[in-house]
């Protein structure tokens, strides 16, 4: 038997690395005149809907697939939420959604 | 008729537009800096094409908030033409000027290639030296020009004829294979419905000589002149 | 000094003391930092200084030869053409994306720094095969980061290559060219003259990337690489852009005395070498240097190789106007020091001085290494493989099929549909052709840019492969009817301690400056890249060659594709039995041996100056050099092109697969109405080309016939379907 | 007296509308051999470090910003966290790092 999860990554630079995005959006912010923001980072937020036997294989899984393919190692870090999930199946056949 | 071409930080078709209006068509045309806050005395303003801030977050979305798009948005309104090409297109959709929003081309990558476009709307100041359903020939050259409406706006569009041009097959045929990006219903440009602020992905300032392998866009530039003669007979006409 | 610090820094033995010597004490830890990355292989060229001398670099139209940032040669009219390329091998190797980007921020940088305005990239690519599933993460992520970068700048991409082959799996080779162009009395030059004036640093802020990036390229990719990758940098085109903008207002405004990009090594070589160029010193104040990251020590700004950054020297009083173009620009310029009189680079954090050292030391006294060379042991074996002894084919259409859908020669699409090759309106022949052509706005004039290497060649005979790089490049720019005027290069090589690779290296330079001669193309820079290995196996020797060729008219400019029914098509040049490391061998037989095609350049100059000459008197419509896979791939990409048929009628001469897939050098093929016939015959006789009448275009096929045998017959479509898709294939699956 | 505020902004594609990167990383995932990957939905995630006088006052001025620059209202969706934070003054001057 298994499980739904919803999976939440987060994918966010290494300290120090540094994040023109970042910079330019904090750049934007200060000229709209919110005087308050001191620094800001972009990062990645990932939500993937994975069936798996048990939450720790999904856990297993999903940390996995971050090191493979969802972060890249060399630049960036990454954490990873788990939520048990349902899943809807709507009326049309192959479309479905999860919610937790 | 009097071009002002904006400069944003980062735009990098500014330059490419300026030569075309100034040495191809013989027109008066002047950079404008983004931090101005006016923008009297021109007939029509350009936003080029490029990567303002980067593209930074969303392309567009920091040049939409611009000081000089106060002054733009008041110059439309006031019924002045505004033309946004490419990074210029997304800026229109960032800035709220036109509807609709750009997702990343569905292959996910930059796109840098010649496109046919069908005409769909001649009726336009941008468009009248071309018929209804004549084939152009343009290069598109971006990341993001996938452009997404919601299904209500979209019918909107088509009811209002807001859709200028779509990406077409050689021989004009409106097909998923010669959709670039995976813009909804192959939209290459639309246009607001009062008629005066247009937006499209591809560049006219690219194909305005021989040399460069095509004349669809001077044409498309030359639109606009012949408009602005018409207006100018019929405001002197008004004015006796 | 605690034992072994500077031998993690990269340094023997021997150079320690040489740099205690030199001090006359011993230097402390900011010091032999410094020392460490200048008198890398990377900085110092240590074992290629004392080749690179073989080059010409001397033609009464160059304005400004090697040891400046880049290459400067007389376009008339009182404009100049800048060029340099150079490498981001390893960069690459280790982060694709980020790698490449940074690349081309770099050699960008160069050319601004000159004064120029930069208007085209091209580049130089090599991975190994694709159906690894890395290489074509490497490859996408290369050609992403390119994209990325070069489209942001709004700086075409106009040409490149990109080649496929085992030895280049784990170590990519990633070389960039940049093009820029300016007006003579705009040339600025990296040096810190005017003892008084100010030290400006400009751009981004400084923080921890990439230190020791010169160390890192300097030594063999291994396990231990993936440990350094926090020194993998990450570009930011945006701001580059801003820089070129600002940098070239200042240029405009004639406010510098010297002007130089912060690359490899960063503060510490602009520094240095801006003060041994001028023969002055620089005193710096780490604490006034700009920062992105706190608690920097001395040591982390001097060597960080933070991207976006310009050193600059304003002549007296500009300091602030040159703060208020930065500024407009949304960009820092903070004076950070002054040029001194005595020939020292001294480094303070406020009130302490933390280095102390004269700059030529850094720059000049480099140990340059010339180590013993003997050819690999692989050599005599290779060269000595017999291709008679090969089976003829018994099918030459299924051959040239394939040899159109291999990667090597395959349509290049797939890589430069993601470059923005058309910003700036000047490119008036894109990729896909012999050479790009861009014009100059304003006068009749366009110039021609071409990359080229062939590594093959060079693995099975260096001195021969090195010409033919030179030789094919202006071959390349001759054929869409250009002069070569001058070329930079990267030199991409193994580990230079081994004997192999310094005969290789040695050869090469040999071969590629015999043929510069010959054909009057003096070298105005370029780069060296080595310790390119992975687990001890060195790639390829692969020298790439940018040429830059000037057309007085661009009118009269030609390319690939056949134009028109009933055209007659002829061969310039000769086709021999040659089937040494051709891409047919490797390709079909699997084999990796042979002597390449010999070169005589005095038949190689005669051929191009008849191309050229043809072109320029409007007797050609196409033309097309024969490279990669010989005379039928030549025939097939014109046809395709064209999108025309022709057919053809080759003399019996030995075998077929020989007559069709030789690569043999120094031949062109061009396509010209029937009544030019005797005037093109008579334009090859005088140069003493062998000239022959292939056949003519026509029809919706490629149809060869070799004496009463129809040995191909291929439609456009089947044609096309091999060379276009197939990349797409590999890459997407 | 104004205290410091690390905000964590998810900003997600709107239901409906279509997610070339998200399909792109699933069909990835899926060759990976992920079999059991259903959906991937790819987002933004930044974190602004703000100074703001209250906590209320720091989500109205973030909530702000994101209706006016860091969501596009046509495509996304946004939400807002809200955590105090510490700033540590380091010994340069203009330089200084938060955590929660
Ligand atoms: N990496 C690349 N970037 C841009 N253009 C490329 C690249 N690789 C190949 N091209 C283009 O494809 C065409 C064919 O390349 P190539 O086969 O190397 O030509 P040639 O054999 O004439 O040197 C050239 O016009 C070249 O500019
Ligand atoms: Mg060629």
């Amino acid at each position: 038997m298994s499980e739904f999860y919803l999976v939440r990554v987060h994918v966010t630079l290494k300290k120090g690395v540094m994040d023109p995005q970042g910079e330019a959006v904090k750049q934007g912010l200060l000229t709209l005149g919110y005087q308050g923001v001191k620094e800001v980072r972009v990062g990645k937020y990932l939500e993937v809907a994975l069936e798996a036997p048990d939450e720790e294989e999904a856990r297993r899984q999903v940390e996995e697939m971050c090191r493979r393919l969802l972060a890249n190692p060399v630049l960036e870090d990454f954490s990873v939420d788990i939520h048990a999930a349902q899943r809807h199946q709507e009326e049309h056949e192959n479309t479905s959604a999860y919610s937790i | 008729m009097r071009f002002g071409v904006i400069v944003f930080p980062g735009s990098n078709c500014d330059q490419d537009v300026y030569y075309a209006l100034k040495e191809v068509l013989g027109q008066p045309v002047d950079y404008l800096w983004y931090a101005e806050t006016r923008v009297d005395g021109y007939d029509c303003l350009i936003l080029p094409g490029g990567f303002s801030y980067g593209d930074y977050l969303r392309p567009g979305a920091l040049a939409g908030l611009s000081p000089i798009m106060t002054a733009v948005k008041e110059f439309a309104l006031r019924g002045g033409i505004v033309l946004g090409i490419c990074n210029g297109f997304q800026i229109l959709l960032e800035a709220g000027l036109l509807p609709g929003a750009m997702l990343r081309n569905r292959c996910l990558q930059f796109r840098c290639q010649d496109v046919y476009l069908r005409v769909e709307n001649n009726r336009t100041p941008f468009t009248g030296r071309f018929a209804r359903g004549q084939v152009l020939r343009m290069p598109i050259a971006h990341n993001e020009g996938n452009y997404y409406v919601d299904p209500a706006t979209l019918e909107r569009l088509k009811e209002k004829n807001q859709i200028v041009f779509r990406y077409c097959t050689r021989e004009g045929k409106i097909t998923p294979e010669a959709n670039p990006n995976g813009s909804v219903d192959n939209i290459a440009g639309i246009i607001n419905e009062e008629g005066n602020i247009l937006g499209l992905m591809p560049h006219p300032e690219r194909c305005v000589e021989e040399l460069l392998g095509g004349t669809d866009g001077r044409e498309f530039l030359a639109s606009l002149l012949d408009w602005w003669a018409v207006q100018g007979l019929r405001r002197s006409s008004n004015s006796c | 000094m605690k034992e072994a610090v500077w031998r993690q820094m990269g340094l023997t033995d021997e150079e320690y003391e040489r740099i205690k010597t030199l001090l006359g004490r011993e230097p402390n830890y900011v010091e032999l930092g410094m020392f460490a990355v200048m008198w890398s292989e990377h900085c110092g060229y240590k074992h290629s200084r004392s080749f690179l001398k073989m080059f010409p670099t001397e033609a009464p139209w160059v304005l400004q030869g090697p040891g400046e940032n880049a290459g400067v040669i007389d376009i008339g009219d009182g404009q100049a053409v800048v060029f340099k390329m150079e490498s981001h091998n390893h960069p690459s190797a280790i982060e694709p994306f980020q790698g490449a980007a940074t690349g081309v921020g770099g050699i960008v940088r160069d050319i601004f720094a000159m004064g120029a305005r930069p208007i085209a990239l091209l580049d130089s690519l090599r991975f190994g095969p694709p159906d690894d599933p890395r290489n074509r993460y490497l490859l996408s992520g290369v050609v992403s980061g390119i994209s990325f970068y070069g489209n942001c700048i709004g700086v075409p991409t106009v040409g490149g290559e990109v080649a496929f082959a085992p030895c280049y799996s784990g170590n990519p080779m990633v070389n960039v060219m940049c093009v820029g162009l300016l007006e003579h009395g705009r040339v600025q030059r990296g040096r810190a003259a005017g003892i008084g004036n100010a030290v400006m640093v400009a751009g981004a802020p400084t923080g921890r990337d990439g230190i020791h990036g010169a160390t890192f390229a300097s030594e063999g990719l291994n396990e231990a690489s993936e440990e350094r990758r926090p020194s993998v940098q990450v570009g930011d085109p945006f701001r580059e852009k801003l820089l070129i903008e600002a940098c070239l207002e200042v240029v405009k405004e004639d406010l510098l005395e010297g002007m130089q990009d912060m690359g490899a090594a960063g503060l510490t070589s602009s520094a240095a070498e801006m003060a041994s160029r001028a023969g002055t010193g620089m005193e710096i104040d780490v604490d006034l240097v700009p920062r992105r990251e706190e608690a920097m020590t001395p040591y982390e700004v001097m060597l960080s190789e933070s991207q976006e950054r310009m050193l600059l020297v304003p002549k007296r009083g500009k300091e602030e106007r040159v703060k208020s173009i930065f500024a407009r620009w949304g960009l820092e310029a903070a004076v950070i020091g002054r040029v001194i009189g005595d020939g020292v680079l001294r480094v303070r954090e406020g009130d302490r001085v933390v280095a102390e050292v004269p700059a030529e030391y850094l720059t000049k006294e480099c140990p340059v290494y010339v180590g013993r060379r003997k050819p690999p042991a692989y050599l005599a074996e290779a060269q000595a493989y017999d291709c008679s002894a090969l089976p003829e084919p018994a099918d030459a259409g299924e051959i040239l099929l394939r040899l159109l859908s291999s990667p090597n020669i395959a349509a290049k699409e797939w890589v430069y549909r993601q470059y923005d090759y058309m910003v700036r309106t000047d490119t008036v022949v894109g990729p896909g052709a012999d050479a790009a052509v861009l014009r100059i706005k304003g006068t009749r004039k366009g110039l021609a840019l071409s990359t080229d290497g062939n590594s093959r060649y060079c693995y099975l005979d260096p001195e021969t492969g090195g010409a033919i790089a030179v030789a094919e490049g202006a071959r390349n720019v001759s054929c869409v009817g250009a002069r070569p005027l001058g070329l930079t290069d990267c030199l991409n090589f193994g580990n230079p301690e081994k004997p192999e690779v310094a005969w290789q290296f040695y050869h090469c330079i040999a071969g590629m400056s015999r043929a510069c001669r010959r054909l009057n193309i003096p070298v105005v820079g370029g780069n060296v890249s080595f310790y390119n290995e992975t687990g001890g196996k060195d790639i390829y020797p692969t020298p790439v060659v940018g040429m830059v060729g000037l057309l007085e008219n661009i009118k009269a400019r030609c390319t690939p594709g056949f134009k028109a029914e009933g055209h007659v098509v002829l061969l310039l040049g000769e086709t021999l039995d040659e089937l040494g490391g051709s891409e047919y061998l490797a390709l079909i037989h699997g084999v990796v041996a042979g002597r390449p095609p010999r070169l005589d350049l005095d038949r190689e100059a005669a051929v191009q100056e008849t191309v050229r000459e043809a072109i320029a008197r409007g007797l050609v419509e196409a033309a097309h050099d024969c490279s990669d896979g010989g005379l039928a791939v030549a025939l097939a990409e014109m046809c395709i092109l064209g999108r025309m048929g022709a057919r053809f009628h080759l003399e019996e001469a030995g075998r077929v697969d020989s007559l069709l897939f030789s690569e043999s050098q120094s031949r062109v093929i061009v396509s010209a109405p029937p009544e030019n016939l005797a005037a093109l015959e008579a334009l090859a006789r005088a140069r003493q080309v062998p000239f022959k009448v292939l056949g003519s275009c026509g029809g919706r096929a490629l149809e060869i016939m070799v004496g009463a045998a129809t040995v191909v017959n291929l439609t456009l479509e089947e044609m096309e379907g091999a060379w276009r898709g197939s990349l797409a294939a590999f890459l997407e699956g």
